[in-house]
């Protein structure tokens, strides 16, 4: 029996895959596809302090092996989302990972505070790296100082685990994840999208309205592989892995380089059953290659 | 309730310019609650396209479990559409979204405008609208008569007026400069195309009871990622927005700005 | 008749194709498959000084709608390029791009220094950004003052145009492109390779001897075009624009968003005939959209 | 001579345990000059696959126009060719690398020593060398029974020994344990298999002139990139290296460091 359970900080995990923040709403419309018990665990959309419209559309574009979005963010407010969408998940038996989004320190720390008294949330995701949003996301997320900052004051409001989501748009991911490690945070989840673009060849402006979007999917799986890696070479937290999953076998390979556990988000629109289905084949994929337990292979392949 | 299913291309033949009709076999044509929802058809092999593509449903053949769709080939994943071959299997997920509300609707007279590659789900309406008894009367918009498809199938079914803005089939200009003439007869109205269309339909049929289908650009196409969001017309409606995947395709005229 | 002329510093081109540096070698073996002259311009594979003999094998690894490579700038040093290989592109009327790459400042001078006595050579293209090498490339090309040493210094010993070819692995890639135009650049060639990497589940060792690579190809395409129209907007330097083109549109996209020119890389092993197709397809694409020039489309997409 | 040709699978079936024999018609094979060359194989629609995968001629007909390569099934590109049907097209690049030297060699007595898929390229060499009134003895070594291919072909064209790993058929070992009792007798050597098998098999023919294929990951497949290279043997080499795809993918045993 391939053991696939998975323990890092506030999280108990039965299996090591999760969906990935913005590519599973709340978790509703999916429960339509799957029991989501099954998940490792569940991260929510993003949640601001107060309601976002988001950006205009067109929000997404497809390109090779990926997409773009830039949805902007939109969300009902912590408040609404605690009122609203988390009662329904309550009936399943999966840790609820929050994701917290803002434009300034005081935001996060807002929003973290709140969303920590829900005693549905087992742990927060910081999300300093969204391409998408005129302030806040990516300005924290490109610069160690600023994004260490906002994950000490954040420490200061909760008693949950705090995983900060790093950016890829980084000339130095390590420099990033380390000032996150000195700062306190208890997990990395890596990596977020590029900020990227396409240019709408009949209109002669860029396809998204909010002109550039951050790139997902199978296309930037490389760069997240080497920046885990990377990162996993000198720093000690455990790392949620992202970035173009889109079978079992990916899953080992994110294993492999550093990570100890892996959220899905692109692949979700494509088959919204595949969540379901790598866990399904996680066992035969890992025993195929000689792993009897998720544990065993994580960051096998990294040398130090 | 089907959710998914690898459908069997039936036929896959060309129909005016650039638009192709596909026929799809499957359990599914048991399960189109509605006219006006759509099918999200995944597109390509392995991970090229990670987007599918919404096509809406132009007819249902329960008996022979068939589904009709029509597509016009306006980039990758339509072209990918238009090489497949009859016998082999798309994946789709279906019904999806809202469809027309017809519902209680019986004994009126309608008026159906549809508008190019808008046109298709108007056809499964027309049928279900005539099946309560309402008397139909659609006008069909194209570029140019080599874009014009089904207008037969809709004469068929009732009073039909063919537009063309280059003239070159049925009456010349656009289905707007039509309207006025059918406004005091009519009880309600469904529209489905472009934007622009839409737009100067509800402007036109302004105090008449009024259903449109909207477009945009999806990633999930399911409700999850807020990719499809419109505005919704009421400033004091508590969310603001409506998924147009999930709400809709179809809202009432009032609900949404266009 | 379309016009696909474009002139660009030290460049008169018939039409705005050239091969990337390093996917066509020195032009010899794509000449069994097209005539080389049909190019607007030829790039050569990057010149060091001494001969270099790279990295060790596996070199390549293929990725979704991409592929990394980590040759290492495998080349017969300057010397033996000029004397061996530009002889045989003579009998072709093609402009010539000569990358230049060095592990210190004062070697990238001397190759630069080198090189331009070629009367064959018409340009120079900087290579600050090959992130498959120990020492210099990457280095110099992820630090906007350091870069810009570099080119300082390269033009006080070269009447040639220089192109800088910049790294997309930074965080301000405007930042990058500042620094260069103050340095005296001529132009800018734009994006190489982002640094990735891929695991082979078997060995449990990452797929190429380098552990790390360079993605390239359509997978990166969005990332390349963002960056074109990010820099357009704040440099009036020329751009030679490349990143996963595979078509006349992809061209044309990457001209709307503020590339003057383009060179086509990975496309090349998938198909020779690439270059040669698309100068081809190129006045009936441009006509498709409403253009009658290669100028008249140059950045059209770009707003200020 | 021709460069590039979509050619039409005759034939795509299963040979042994994941391994494949696949027919291909076309012109090119009235244009195979030597064996030991590859064809550089595009796999997938579109974009999905940039890189193209080598794969060793098998056979050759010129008078059918055909040309048979075998593939064992190993990740992506593999799998994708597997599932081509008959009818449908490849595009290849080839005659592509320099095969093995036969010119002027004539009744002399030749050893093949192929492992798993580094058999296929001997077959059609195999054949080359008996027209040219050569003896020929072929080693063959499979990991397992299942594995095995084309032994009774072998067969045919002279001795053969088959061996086998786990010993479920032929002789149980490697094929290094038996090849001292043909040094003494034979003129020369060719091999082709995994590396570890070539070191091994050069290592134990020391003496006797010997040529071998090497694989490497390729990029362009061309001689463009330097993805495919390896060092030479002669420290004085002007060069110091050689590309598989160009100067190979046969070299003397002497000339390059494995
Ligand atoms: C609810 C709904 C029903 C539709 N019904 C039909 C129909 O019956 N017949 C028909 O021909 N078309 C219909 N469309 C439009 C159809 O989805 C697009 O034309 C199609 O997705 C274009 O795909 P492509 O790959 O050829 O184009 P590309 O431009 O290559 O597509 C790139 C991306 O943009 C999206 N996209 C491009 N144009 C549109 C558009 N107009 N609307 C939504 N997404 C778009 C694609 O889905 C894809 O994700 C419908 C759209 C919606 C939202
Ligand atoms: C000159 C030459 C002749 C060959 N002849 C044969 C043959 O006759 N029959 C046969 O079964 N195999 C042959 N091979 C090996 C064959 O090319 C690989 O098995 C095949 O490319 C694997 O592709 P894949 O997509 O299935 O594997 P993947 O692992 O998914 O391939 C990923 C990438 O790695 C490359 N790659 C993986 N393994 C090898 C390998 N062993 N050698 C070279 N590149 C590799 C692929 O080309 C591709 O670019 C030959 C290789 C070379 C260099
Ligand atoms: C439509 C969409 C919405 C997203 N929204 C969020 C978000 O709200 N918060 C966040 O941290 N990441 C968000 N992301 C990033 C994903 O969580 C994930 O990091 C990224 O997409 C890479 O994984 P993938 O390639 O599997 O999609 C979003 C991605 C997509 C495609
Ligand atoms: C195999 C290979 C070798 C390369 N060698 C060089 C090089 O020597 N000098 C350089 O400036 N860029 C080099 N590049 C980068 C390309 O010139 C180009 O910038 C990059 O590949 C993006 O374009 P593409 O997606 O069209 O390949 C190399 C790329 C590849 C794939
Ligand atoms: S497409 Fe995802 S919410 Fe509508
Ligand atoms: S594969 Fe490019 S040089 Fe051999």
């Amino acid at each position: 029996m391939t053991d696939l359970a998975v323990s890092i900080p506030g999280l108990q995990l039965k299996n090591p895959v999760m969906p990935a923040s913005g590519c599973f709403g709340f978790g509703q419309e999916f429960s339509e596809f799957f029991d989501l018990s099954k998940l490792g665990a569940l991260v929510l959309k993003a949640a601001t302090l107060k309601p976002r419209y988001g950006n205009e559309t067109p929000r997404v574009a497809e390109t090779h092996s990926g997409m773009l979005n830039a949805i902007g963010l939109q969300n009902p407010g912590v408040k609404q989302i605690i009122q609203d969408e988390l009662p329904f998940l309550d009936s399943y038996q999966v840790p609820i990972i929050a994701n917290v989004a803002g434009s300034t320190v005081e935001e996060y720390v807002e929003v973290a505070k709140t969303i920590s008294q829900s005693s549905n949330i087992q742990a927060l995701e910081l999300n300093i790296s969204c391409p998408n949003v005129k302030e806040g996301g990516i300005q924290f997320g490109t610069d160690p100082k600023r994004s260490a900052n906002v994950t000490e004051q954040v420490k200061k409001v909760t008693n949950k685990p705090v995983y900060v989501k790093l950016s890829p748009n980084v000339t130095n991911i390590v420099a990033m994840a380390k000032a996150q490690a000195s700062a306190g945070a208890d997990g990395l989840s890596m990596i977020n999208t590029l900020t990227a673009m396409k240019m709408d060849l009949n209109t002669q402006k860029p396809v998204l309205a909010n002109v550039t979007g951050g790139l997902s999917g199978p296309a930037i799986k490389p760069i997240a592989i080497r920046m885990i890696y990377q990162v996993r070479q000198e720093v000690d937290l455990p790392i949620i892995g992202m970035g173009g999953i889109t079978s079992s076998e990916d899953v080992l390979e994110f294993l492999l380089a550093g990570a100890n556990a892996v959220a899905i988000g692109t692949a979700n629109f494509q088959n919204p059953y595949i969540c379901s289905n790598i866990i399904d084949e996680l066992p035969s994929t890992l025993e195929k290659y000689g792993y009897s337990s998720v544990q065993n292979c994580s960051a096998k392949g990294v040398t130090e | 309730m089907i959710k998914e299913e690898w459908m069997t291309i039936v036929q896959n033949k060309p129909l005016a310019l650039d638009t192709y009709e596909m026929i799809l076999s499957g359990e599914l044509a048991d399960f189109i609650p509605d006219s006006g929802q759509f099918l999200h058809i995944r597109i390509g092999e392995g991970m090229t396209h990670l987007l599918r593509r919404p096509i809406s449903i132009t007819n249902v053949n329960p008996e022979g479990k068939r589904i009709t769709i029509i597509y016009k080939m306006i980039g990758e994943g339509t072209k990918w559409l238009k090489e497949q071959q009859p016998g082999h299997k798309l994946h789709v997920l279906g019904p999806r979204g809202n469809g027309f509300p017809v519902e209680d609707v019986k004994y009126e007279k309608i008026l159906l405008v549809g508008g190019g590659v808008g046109v298709p789900p108007l056809y499964y309406l027309a049928r279900k609208l005539i099946n309560q008894h309402n008397q139909v009367i659609t006008v069909l918009g194209f570029q140019t008569k080599k874009a014009v498809f089904y207008e037969k199938k809709f004469a068929q079914l009732g009073n039909m007026l063919l537009v063309t803005e280059d003239g070159t089939a049925g009456f010349k200009g656009r289905v707007t400069d039509f309207l006025p003439s059918f406004r005091d007869e009519i009880d309600r109205y469904y529209t489905c195309g472009p934007a622009g269309m839409l737009k100067a339909v509800t402007k036109c049929m302004d105090t008449i009871p009024g259903f449109l289908s909207l477009e945009e650009r999806m990633g999930c196409g399911i409700g999850a990622c807020f990719a499809c969001v419109c505005k919704t017309s009421d400033p004091h409606d508590h969310k603001g927005y409506r998924k147009i995947c999930k709400d809709g395709p179809v809202f009432s005229a009032r609900e949404v700005i266009l």
